[in-house]
């Protein structure tokens, strides 16, 4: 029960490439786990396949007890990932898109005002479309969008990069009081200083496996 | 999920139909080019009487090409900005997005129908009694759920793995073919085109909803697997 | 439009706004365009005589042919001024609106030879439209510069309509030979072109001829008059774009802070 | 620039050329969309005669519907990670651009027309002369010029602004109308449907020719303006 | 001569908005200036303008000692620019994009392979679609057709984002030896650490106007 992400072996392949090569790796609830490595090490296909978007070749990947092979379904209802993309509808507004998502994971209304409150989109920013808002602001709809989906397991593809000082420290206030209530987060980054500050614990990615660290 | 299969299809729809209300690619694009394809016909063919003929497979002809576009925008959206992925992560029921962008994408067509309908009425003056009308509708009603769903169901494809798209057309258009010649016929009977009776078309409508109820089936099981490759 | 006197306010935003579009000059010229209309319309249905194959219903062609016309002229004047602007000799504004208000008022007089021409159809050929050539391409003509004036409504900076509508412009100009030669082309069942070309084949007589000449000098009177008016309504259209604009950066500075 | 005007628009054509190769999107998406199009008009039409005298019609409206799918997916390439904007700052000419863009499009419609000519004369019994081969060559060739100019111009224009799509076949549908009717008349012509002499269609393609060449040269000088807004 | 860039009350529009509201700035050759603020203050939006991409409604902004409302075209082959997007062709290898880029920009095959090498998508990567490509290899496409343009202004929106540390620090190499050869940097970036000990000098961003700071 205690582990929520649990790979033995994974190997995924995108194409012909075995973008995960046999990936060991264990995650325990209320961890907040940065994943560090070079470009192209296979950290977001690593959390791909947490969130059950990548198939599993080899090995075996148990997400919140459960096998990605066979209870994908269920898995997802309790897992929020936030990917190098946003999930924005360009077209429509910033206060309509966090409500579709928010919707989409059965909040109320005032949850997602909360929200948007949280992540600094509300007031003027709230009608304005997607695409219109800048990157920095965009990043925040797709945070809000998933802070109101109050996921057991928080998948993070570099959530900082775009963000400003205050969103970066915003967002990591967020996702500590996330991990203090129970919830699990692994998060990509490739800052440093900042990810040493919020990670409980650090592993390299490299190559398609995880080397372990302190 | 706390949401039903129904509840979460609605909100999908409302979504989709939302974006096409933003962005008026239906309105703006579609539709106009749906009616100069009819204006051109009427212009080349005139004089020769032949327009009455073809008047129906001209309007279905139309809903086609729209068919496509408007299924293509569908998806657009939702992997431009990684949406779909979103979807699949969030555990949204595959079923309720396949229901969901169908009656979105029907819901399109019909409102494009009525205006090309309209235009033949108009155009190329054709008349219809009161019988024919009723049979435009449902031809217009049945064959429509059929193509939103076989429509969706392509648009999946697409949107899934890349290689499997080369596929695509191959195992579709033999499945929407008979569709469309089943209403071309259907709206022949309705607008009396070449002399054919109301009452001809009623086979061809039963043939249509066979399809709508196939299809509505296939895809709701069919939609998870398929954009989850 | 009312005419409440101020100065001029051709030129850059920025000017005192005037309380209406109206001068003396564009007054006088506003009862000279009423004069000729109501002269062409005493020749026209009155003085005219019938045509010996159309009967009365050749009065039309005093509205329908003028109209057309007309519409051919406030189109290449659009095309010049645009050009103009375009060439970057003057970069002033007032080519472009002067460009917008004329393919405004063409588009409306299209309008009337549509409506007028299809009247006419009714009357002469049993039906208010065919799928003729020169129907059709008039047709396409109108929406062409609907199309035109939807550009001209996108948004942005008045620059970027200029220059947007501007090449449009030049593009739509094109369309005028392909409506004056498509009887030739298309073998249409519309009038060939015989006035403008002085063929023999339709034989109007020396009334006739006078009542569309002075349709054709009054339509453009009221073109010429509409135009300005409409020159000088866009010009305030700009200026109150302008403070819209100013109200705006004032929002955008508070938040950062600076008044 | 270093670079003159014509080796600069060959780079942009193979470039075009390559993202075709690559993507197939002609190929698996629109050819046989096209086909099937042609397929089922010779189903609906079959027993009246009536199939040759519209077979250059249809050819010609699908190629109309492929050049509006191959133009923005033309365009979407460029905007789907801002090479667009990559491209205008780079200070590559526009008219090079422009040229390079059309080609490819140009490139790609007449595989495709090529294709549904062979159609029709598999499926619909079009018989042809020599003068009438030589003379369907020529149109199409003359009138896939033109086509290409005025779909990259006005897809240019529709790559900016999102509002401004909707303007697309509102611009292009007048403009491309008169073509699409000249092609078909000379296509009519090098088929013989409906008794048309090969001689007809010459002034067609003169109508044609100089419709490619105006908007060549305009589009050259205009298409900087119109995507740098 | 020696003033890059001068912006004197610059206002520029979107829509009806005015994401520049009278912004002044001043930058001399050899600088590396780092544009700092929240999340749409409007660098992404000055950077456009530098680079003529987003049209001066107001004011004025004169650019390697041209007028970017007249001279436009000059000014653009003279300037590169990497914005939030990469500017690559998805469906074509790393190879294939940075040669086209190459090739627009007179560049021989030479230096195209240099600059590959340089931003490391050499190799394995040469060969790999862009749109396989991580996130990160995709920056550094993006980066490496920059390298090949030599331009004399380098206009830069968040350019480490994505990038690892190795990445990080090659990219500033590169930036630091362009600027001792007498280009200029100008770039918008939210990590204050990095941009610190990069920048010659910095500027806050905000509500489209810049507040000079030193
Ligand atoms: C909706 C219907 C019609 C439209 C759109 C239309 C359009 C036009 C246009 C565009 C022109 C200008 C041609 C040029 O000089 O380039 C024109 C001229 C003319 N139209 Fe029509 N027309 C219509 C119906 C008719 C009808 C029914 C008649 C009479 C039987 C008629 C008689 C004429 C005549 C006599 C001219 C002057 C021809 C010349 O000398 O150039 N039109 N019309
Ligand atoms: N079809 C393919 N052919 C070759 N290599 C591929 C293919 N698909 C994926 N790859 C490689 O797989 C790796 C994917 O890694 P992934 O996106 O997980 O990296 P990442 O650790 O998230 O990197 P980044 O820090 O840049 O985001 C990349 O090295 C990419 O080049
Ligand atoms: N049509 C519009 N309506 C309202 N606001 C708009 C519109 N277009 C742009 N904006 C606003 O203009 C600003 C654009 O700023 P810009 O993209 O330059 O910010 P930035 O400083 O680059 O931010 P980031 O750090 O997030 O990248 C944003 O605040 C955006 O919300
Ligand atoms: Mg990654
Ligand atoms: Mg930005």
């Amino acid at each position: 029960m205690d582990r929520v992400v649990e790979l033995e072996g994974v190997v995924a392949v995108v194409g012909r490439f075995p973008v995960l090569a046999g990936a060991h790796l264990s995650v325990e609830r209320g961890e907040i786990l940065v994943l560090q490595g070079p470009n192209g090490a296979g950290k977001t296909s690593l959390l791909r396949v947490c969130a059950g978007l990548l198939p599993v070749e080899r090995g075996t990947a148990r997400v919140l007890g459960m096998d990605v092979r066979t209870e994908r379904e269920r898995i997802r209802t309790r897992v929020g990932l936030l990917g190098h993309g946003n999930g924005l509808y360009l077209e429509l507004s910033a206060a309509r898109n966090i409500a579709f998502w928010g919707a989409m994971a059965g909040a109320s209304r005032a949850e997602v005002d909360r929200a948007m409150e949280m992540m600094g989109v509300s007031g003027r920013l709230a009608d304005v479309p997607a695409a219109r808002l800048s990157a920095g602001q965009r990043r925040r709809c797709a945070l809000a969008s998933l802070v109101v989906r109050r996921a057991e397991l928080w998948l993070l593809d570099e959530p900082h990069a775009g963000l400003d000082a205050t969103g970066r420290d915003e967002l990591d206030t967020v996702l500590r009081s996330a991990a203090a209530a129970g919830a699990t987060v692994v998060l990509a980054s490739h800052e440093r200083e900042r990810a040493a500050g919020l990670a409980t614990r650090t592993v390299t990615v490299d190559g398609g496996l995880v080397k372990e660290e302190s | 999920m706390t949401l039903g299969v129904t509840a979460t299809a609605r909100i999908v729809a409302g979504k989709d139909l939302a974006v096409e209300a933003r962005s008026r690619v239906l309105t703006n694009q579609v539709a106009p080019f749906a009616a100069i394809v009819m204006v051109m016909f009427a212009f080349a063919l005139d004089n020769d009487g032949i327009l009455l003929r073809v008047a129906p497979g001209l309007v279905w002809l139309a809903v086609l090409f729209s068919l496509l576009v408007v299924v293509q925008r569908s998806f657009a959206v939702e992997t431009a900005d990684g949406a779909l992925d979103a979807l699949r992560v969030a555990g949204v029921d595959p079923a309720a997005i396949f229901l969901g962008k169908s009656v979105a994408l029907m819901v399109q067509l019909l409102v494009l129908e009525a205006l090309l309908a309209g235009l033949a009425v108009v155009l190329y003056g054709v008349t219809m009694g009161g019988a024919g009308f009723v049979q435009l509708c449902a031809t217009m009603l049945v064959a429509t759920v059929g193509l939103g769903f076989v429509g969706t169901l392509y648009g999946g494809l697409a949107a899934g793995a890349r290689g499997r798209e080369t596929l695509l057309p191959l195992l579709l258009l033999p499945v929407v073919a008979p569709v469309l010649i089943g209403a071309t016929r259907a709206t022949e009977a309705a607008f009396g085109s070449g002399g054919a009776e109301v009452s001809e078309g009623l086979p061809w409508l039963a043939l249509l909803a066979a399809f709508a109820v196939i299809f509505g089936a296939v895809g709701s099981l069919a939609f998870g697997p398929l954009i989850d490759e | 439009m009312n005419t409440v006197n101020t100065q001029n306010t051709d030129g850059d935003a920025g000017a005192p706004t005037p309380a209406g579009t109206g001068t003396p000059a564009t007054r006088a010229l506003g009862i000279v365009a009423l004069l000729l209309m109501v002269a062409t319309a005493l020749f026209g249905l009155v003085f005219s005589a019938d045509d010996i194959v159309q009967g009365s219903s050749v009065r039309i062609m005093y509205v329908h042919v003028p109209s057309i016309w007309v519409a051919y002229v406030a189109f290449v004047l659009t095309a010049v001024c645009s050009a103009v602007y375009l060439s970057g000799s003057s970069r002033s504004l007032s080519w472009d609106r002067v460009a917008g208000a004329s393919a405004e008022i063409g588009v409306l007089f299209v309008a009337v030879s549509l409506v007028t021409g299809s009247l006419w159809g009714r009357l002469s050929w049993g039906t208010y439209w065919v799928w003729d050539a020169r129907l059709t391409s008039t047709a396409f003509l109108f929406v062409t510069y609907v199309g035109y004036l939807a550009v001209r409504r996108l948004g942005g900076t008045h620059r970027q309509r200029a220059r947007r509508s501007s090449v449009l412009a030049l593009l739509a100009i094109l369309e005028i030979p392909l409506v004056h030669f498509s009887v030739r082309l298309w073998r249409s069942l519309h009038q060939e072109a015989s006035v403008a070309t002085g063929g023999t084949d339709v034989e109007l007589d020396g009334l006739m001829l006078f009542s569309l000449f002075l349709g054709v000098v009054s339509f453009t009177a009221v073109f010429v008059w509409l135009v300005l008016h409409r020159h000088r309504t866009i010009v305030l259209e700009d200026t109150m774009a302008d403070r819209g604009l100013d109200e705006a950066i004032d929002r955008r500075r508070a938040e950062a802070g600076v008044a």
